[in-house]
């Protein structure tokens, strides 16, 4: 790899000059017609604002599917690791990952508690 | 305990006494002198209203215990052999970082002590004074925290052995100084006054910082043993800047020419804390400051000069004042400037002078403080009235007050064998001194101190045959309250007593065989005495006469012809001294105006306002500001791209060195 | 291949693990423990939790400086003298901040709202209003923050220095949005930090994963040991360092990364800006003057332009835009931002003083800022109106605090004290800090810094005793229409802490001695 | 083919995320955006493991998956809260707080 350093270089120059040019070319000429669709958040294709449910409490249930995903999926990622290789690991792989796991099992049941898995 | 040596500056301070380790008990414990009143004037203030029935008393015993230390002290200095006189003790590393230390350290030697037992003395009888006079306040204990607090700075302030632990005292004994004006701040022109002394304060610190820094710049030091040994390795120029700016501060703190406008209204004070604080003690620290610097000042002439030239100034300025003022406390303050304006010019006369400034300011700080206690114990009989045009004829009905202020009286016009006239009378010959190349000078400062002992004679007598004789001019039942005078209560008359005692007596016991100039030599060196340009009894005959002239005059005008009820309207310097000689106008547009200026625009944070208030670098500064403000817009995105920004420029700083 | 477990010393990560657990154990609480008792218990734990740590690590001191400290987990865990003390300063700091927290005021409320999730000024806000919820949360959310703080300051490779960078940021994330009052800047506050500090930290990711690629290791003694023998790479090398520091940049408020400070300031729960404020802030030096000791030296001809670019940049602006600001907080946030300036000072000293004097001045600095904001937790506007007077939200208007002086001495002299000690005044602790870092530095040859660094200071002396002189010499605005401000007094916590603050920083100011002298010691960091 | 490709594709990766987060202005875009940055390093990451022939950039890789994923949930809970307040996740409509 010769000058190693210029890609650096290059991705600075790229950056400024794309943060800058983007904004300024944006500015000039990008259309200015926002319309709902544009402006709505993500939230798994529903309708993302029903009339305030419970006077203005609103159902955070999908973030809580994601939260809860987001736990197990967290989980498989350390857990294979461990799993191929289960007998070096020995014991304290063992432990370390029992730890783990506990750990991840707290915030699931502060969700249980707290009526995360009530939908419908 | 580290040994200081002293590299001589110039004469006459190459035999000055070389700082010695504290022998000694007590000289060792001498931190307490500062510790005492500090620690009561703590208590005093959480302790709240719990305190209320005992807590006068525990601020008079802490006084009381710091003189009786500092008395202690002085015995065993006085047994130590001339040359060990000068004692440092080292209290603790304050600061260690790298090479440099800040240590804190206290100097025990024959001035500092001179100011110890005079402030703890006259204090501790003030104190005593207040327990009667404040009888009615709600807030006493809180007033004496503030009394015991200031007592602490003062200390503070006289016995470092740097300037930096100087510096400490110094805006300790502001501190306390504006608390005490304000004291009543409940009624605003106090309070406008109180802040009238924080700005003029605050200019003459500004001095003492600039001095400080000069000092650190050069020697890389603070403390007196290695500034004042390094004088000698000093150029002229570094010395002069120090010096003005030391006098710039001493200025602001001994209400010289021009800061002097803020004493008059200091006067708005509980009369206990104008006796101390703005006769005796505090507004003579800035004579301490120019005596203390004396090696700096025998370095500069020109600041010398300068010292003597404010001096004179605000020693006509203050006695032209006192001439109008109808108001016996602000009578008292103007003379008070006046008096200090002859210290001033003393210690600027360089070694002739220093230890008669000094003898004048401990026997001034003895009539002076005695007068304003009487001054107070008139306002106590006559339901707080200030206005002389209103007394008259109290001879008869305070006998003990008249017998004590008319020896301070006495005193202070000079008049022998009283004590004003042996220090006064010192420093009028010292005036007269030839200057080698410059002989005009011993003849204009001369006469100025001259003149100025005439007005001096004129105002006070002035004030005091109004105050005591001639008729009753009492305010009627028909203006209001009937005036009842009476004599003031044992607590009040003691101390005056004791302080009269002292300005019959101190100055001739401390003149005889030069006691007091030889107790100061190890500080301010000694000096062979040249003769005055006139000889010695042509001065003092014709000073006696000026005073007797002043005196007279007074007694035809104020005691054989009746005195107007309301001031008439006068003459134009009548008026003008009155107004303080316009000072106040003066100062407003100087300090005051964008005093407030600063206040405001700090509250509503008006531009135009903070530009005019600091102006120039401000306004650049203010500019600038602005502009970045402007980037801080609450736009994400754009945050984001400043810091992208900022990030490729610090990768190009870093990478550039290395393509 | 068999795997060696690594060592494990149980009494040096007993700290970290105790802060860590208790923030578990916080979330059970949360969870199974009756909705009254909730805040008894988080307030037990916590302190129980925090006293213990700081009592270990007083424990572990004088073994640690003897022996120089010792690497766990195979380096990834450096307990050395810098890592002890700051711990130590972390776990002290965060007992006064939470305590802060824990004030409901005479009001009867803490500074959180009480049901996060609720909209803003919706019926169930105020229904929870009402029934006196509190989102006890915040007390497992603060532990979980310190937690990792404690980790980054003995971070010893860069995937934990990561992982704690993470771990201290997101629970202040969601701490800026919980205050109780003007949620709406509340959550736009937590926005920004959110989406910009996620962004400095990917900044920091891709720097280590430059210096991953230079060194093809994650310890910084491993990477230091590679400066000088690899040829050819220094691009990825220097980058790397460049963009790592970046993010630790951010962290501190350094400009050009500042901007976010301000805003999250004063957006966040007062509480919440003294908690991270005084912590984040020493947590991230403390990984800072790691990387920059450990790493750096070799590197120090690359890095000076750089570090004092940013040095410089940030004491002016912070001092500059800090003169025109007319809200309190965010006068203390720009103040805070000159502070950070200071502090690079010291660290540029590249000496064993320069690391002994920034530690000073970080406890210096961080006692000041946890007073300054609590003070200001207590002064709220008023508005009276037909059902009474009611007390509402801090009042941060410069204008609002004139002649509070007058009014409450003690507070107002409590905070005058604070100022003072942040613009540097003989006799406060914030003098013996400035003095002690300019001296290191100076003595280590950035004269020129130090020369900006006490103009800087002189010119904060002007927005710090505008302060002052509005509170005592200003007098009190009279109250237009219904519009007033109080004193509210705290039920306890917040005087504590007031009082113990102003009292370590008298002490700090009179005698910084002994402080110092134990500092001192704690300057030597493990490779 | 040369491992130096998968630098200059995550450097460009990271470089695009940068633009997501610089230019555009739904907040949930915006922080998708860093997420992008994240997984570009990842690739650098793994990359670099793979150059220098040890296993601790991928080992790092995982964490960094885990703690983009631990501030996806913090992110959309931050940004839901608000959306539901303003009916808006546009980031340039919160900018009430400034100067």
């Amino acid at each position: 790899m010769t000058n190693p350093y210029v890609p650096i270089l290059i991705l600075g120059g790229v950056a400024l000059v794309l943060a800058l040019g983007g904004l300024g070319a944006s500015a000039i000429i990008g259309p200015k017609r926002y319309n709902r669709a544009k402006l709505d958040a993500y939230e798994c294709g529903i309708e993302p604002t029903p009339h305030a449910v419970g006077g203005g409490r609103f159902p955070i249930k999908y973030y809580l599917v994601a939260m809860t995903f987001i736990v197990f999926d967290i989980e498989v990622v350390f857990l294979y690791q461990w799993a191929v290789n289960f007998s070096e690991l020995a014991l304290f792989g063992f432990v370390a990952t029992m730890l783990f796991l506990v750990v991840i099992t707290v915030p699931y049941l502060y969700e249980w508690r707290r009526g995360g898995f009530e939908w419908a | 305990m580290s040994v200081h040596t002293l590299t001589a500056a110039r004469l006459p301070f190459a035999d000055l006494a070389v700082p010695v380790a504290p022998s000694g008990p007590w000289q060792e414990s001498a931190w307490l002198l500062v510790a005492v009143p500090l620690v009561s004037a703590a208590v005093l203030l959480l302790a709240g209203r719990r305190s209320d029935r005992w807590g006068h008393w525990l601020g008079v015993a802490a006084s009381a215990a710091s003189f009786v230390i500092g008395a202690l002290i002085l015995v065993s200095l006085l047994q130590a052999p001339v040359g060990e006189r000068v004692v440092e003790v080292d209290l603790f590393d304050w600061i260690s970082a790298g090479q440099l230390t800040l240590a804190a350290g206290l100097r025990l030697d024959p001035l500092s002590l001179t100011f110890v037992m005079l402030v703890t003395f006259v204090g501790s009888l003030i104190h005593v004074y207040s327990v009667a006079y404040m009888d009615a306040d709600v807030d006493r204990r809180r007033f004496f925290a503030y009394l015991n607090l200031f007592v602490a700075a003062m200390l503070l302030l006289v016995l470092a052995d740097s300037f930096v632990l100087l510096f400490m005292g110094w805006e300790g004994v502001g501190l306390a100084s504006y608390l005490l004006i304000g004291f009543w701040n409940h009624r605003t022109e106090y309070a406008v006054a109180a802040k009238k002394a924080f700005i003029a304060n605050r200019v003459g610190d500004l001095g003492l910082l600039i001095a400080m820094m000069a000092m650190f710049a050069t020697v890389g030091a603070l403390d007196f043993t290695s500034v004042f040994g390094a004088v000698g390795s000093m150029d002229t120029s570094t010395a002069t800047i120090i010096g003005l700016a030391l006098l710039l501060a001493a200025c602001g703190k001994s209400a010289q020419f021009p800061l002097q406008s803020w004493l008059g209204d200091a006067m708005a004070g509980p009369t206990p804390v104008s006796a101390l604080i703005h006769a005796a003690t505090m507004v003579t620290a800035g004579v301490y400051l120019v005596v203390r610097s004396a090696p700096i000042y025998e370095a500069a002439p020109d600041a010398q000069l300068a010292v003597v030239v404010v001096g004179a100034i605000t020693l006509l300025f203050g006695a032209i004042v006192g001439c109008a003022k109808d108001d016996i406390k602000k009578a008292l303050a103007a003379s008070t400037m006046s008096q200090i304006g002859y210290m001033m010019l003393a210690a600027g006369l360089g070694p002739v002078g220093y230890a008669f400034a000094i003898f004048h300011l401990v026997t001034h700080g003895f009539f002076k403080a005695g007068m304003f206690l009487g001054a107070g114990s008139v306002m106590h009989g006559m339901n707080d009235q200030v206005d002389m045009r209103r007394f008259g004829g109290l001879a008869r009905y305070m006998k003990i007050t008249w017998v004590t202020f008319g020896l301070g009286w006495l005193a202070i016009i000079g008049v022998p064998p009283f004590s004003g006239f042996f220090s006064k009378d010192k420093i009028i010959e010292a005036a007269f001194m030839p200057v080698a190349g410059a002989e005009w000078r011993a003849w204009l400062f001369g006469s100025v101190v001259l003149i100025g002992a005439g007005l001096t004679a004129f105002y006070m007598s002035r004030l005091f045959f109004m105050t005591f004789h001639g008729e009753k001019r009492w305010t009627t039942a028909a203006e209001g309250a009937e005036q009842h005078p009476h004599e003031s209560p044992r607590l009040m008359t003691w101390p005056m007593v004791v302080l009269a005692v002292g300005s019959v007596a101190l100055g001739g016991l401390l003149s005889i065989g030069g006691v007091f100039t030889t107790w100061l030599e190890p500080v301010v060196g000694h000096t062979e005495h040249a003769d005055p340009v006139l000889p010695i009894p042509v001065i003092m005959a014709s000073t006696l006469v000026l005073v007797l002239l002043g005196a007279f005059l007074a007694w035809r005008q104020y005691a054989a012809s009746t005195v107007p009820q309301v001031a008439p309207a006068g003459s134009a310097l009548t008026r003008a001294a009155r107004r303080d000689l316009y000072q106040d106008e003066v100062n407003d547009a100087v300090l005051v105006g964008p005093g407030a200026y600063l206040t405001r625009s700090l509250v509503y944070g008006d531009r135009q306002v903070v530009d005019g208030a600091v102006v120039g670098v401000a306004h650049v500064t203010v500019g600038i500001a602005e502009r970045v403000r402007k980037l801080q817009n609450g736009y994400v995105r754009s945050y984001a791209a400043t810091m992208l920004a900022g990030a490729v420029v610090l990768l190009v700083v870093v990478l550039v060195t290395r393509i | 291949m068999s795997y060696a477990a690594p060592h494990i010393g149980w009494l040096q990560i007993a700290p970290l693990a105790i802060v860590l657990g208790t923030g578990l154990v916080g979330v059970l609480v949360e969870a199974f423990v009756p909705r009254r008792a909730r805040r008894t218990t988080q307030l037990v734990l916590v302190f129980a939790a925090l006293v213990a740590a700081l009592l270990l690590i007083v424990a572990q001191w004088r073994d640690t400086m003897a022996s120089g400290g010792v690497s766990l987990f195979g380096g990834s865990y450096l307990l050395d003298g810098p890592a002890l003390a700051i711990q130590g300063t972390l776990v002290v700091l965060s007992i006064l901040a939470v305590a802060v927290f824990a004030d409901r005021t005479s009001v009867g409320q803490d500074a959180f709202a009480p049901a996060a999730a609720a909209v803003p000024g919706s019926d169930y806000e105020e229904l929870a209003r009402r029934k006196g919820l509190e989102q006890t949360e915040v007390y497992p959310l603060a532990m979980f923050g310190l937690g990792g703080m404690l980790l980054i300051v003995a971070a010893g490779d860069l995937l934990t220095l990561f992982v704690a960078l993470e771990a201290l940021s997101m629970p202040l994330y969601v701490l800026t949005g919980l205050a109780r009052r003007r949620r709406l800047l509340s959550q736009e506050a937590s926005l920004k930090y959110l989406l910009l500090g996620s962004f400095a930290s990917a900044l920091l990711l891709f720097g280590a994963a430059l210096l991953y690629g230079f060194s093809g290791s994650l310890h910084l003694g491993e990477i230091a040991a590679a400066t000088g023998t690899i040829a050819g790479l220094e691009g990825l090398l220097l980058g790397g360092m460049t963009l790592l520091l970046i993010g630790l940049f951010f962290k501190v408020g350094a400009v050009p990364f500042h901007a976010w400070t301000p805003d999250v300031y004063v957006g966040a729960p007062t509480p919440v800006t003294g908690f991270m404020a005084a912590t984040t802030k020493i947590a991230a030096f403390g990984a800072m003057v790691r990387v920059v000791y450990v790493v750096g030296p070799s590197l120090q001809w690359d890095l000076e332009p750089m570090l004092w670019t940013v040095a410089i940049l940030t004491m002016v602006v912070g001092t500059v835009v800090a003169l025109v600001q007319t809200d309190v907080k965010r006068m203390l946030a720009y103040s805070s931002i000159a502070h950070a300036g200071f502090v690079l000072v010291g660290v540029l000293a590249f000496s064993t003083e320069g690391i002994a004097s920034v530690l000073f001045y970080l406890v210096v600095y961080g006692l000041a800022t946890i007073g300054a904001f609590a003070v200001v937790t207590l002064v709220r506007q008023t508005r009276t109106g037909a059902e009474g007077t009611v007390i509402l939200g801090e009042a941060t208007h410069l204008a609002q605090w004139a002649g509070l002086g007058r009014r409450s001495p003690w507070l107002a002299g409590a905070l005058s004290l604070f100022l003072l000690s942040f613009a540097g005044i003989p006799l406060t602790a914030g003098f013996a800090g400035k003095f002690t870092v300019f001296t290191a530095a100076a003595d280590g040859g950035a004269v020129p810094l130090v020369v900006v660094g006490v103009i800087a200071s002189a010119a904060a002396v002007f927005f710090y005793v505008r302060l002052i002189v509005l509170m005592y010499f200003t007098p009190e605005r009279e109250e237009e229409g219904e519009e007033g401000v109080t004193v509210v007094t705290s039920s306890g916590f917040t005087t504590v802490v007031i009082a113990v603050a102003a009292i370590g920083t008298v002490l700090l100011g009179v005698l910084p001695g002994p402080l110092l002298e134990l500092l001192g010691q704690a300057v030597k960091f493990l490779p | 083919m040369s491992l130096t490709n998968y630098l200059v594709l995550s450097t460009l990766l990271f470089t695009i995320g940068t633009m997501a987060v610089l230019l555009r202005r739904n907040g949930i875009i915006v922080f998708m955006g860093v997420e992008l940055m994240l997984n570009a390093t990842n690739l650098a990451l793994v990359t670099f493991s793979r150059m220098h022939g040890n296993l601790d950039g991928q080992v790092f890789a995982f964490f960094v998956m885990v703690v983009a994923a631990a501030e996806v949930v913090i992110g959309l809970a931050i940004i839901v809260a608000i959306f539901r307040t303003r009916r808006s996740a546009s980031v340039d409509d919160v900018n009430l707080l400034r100067n």
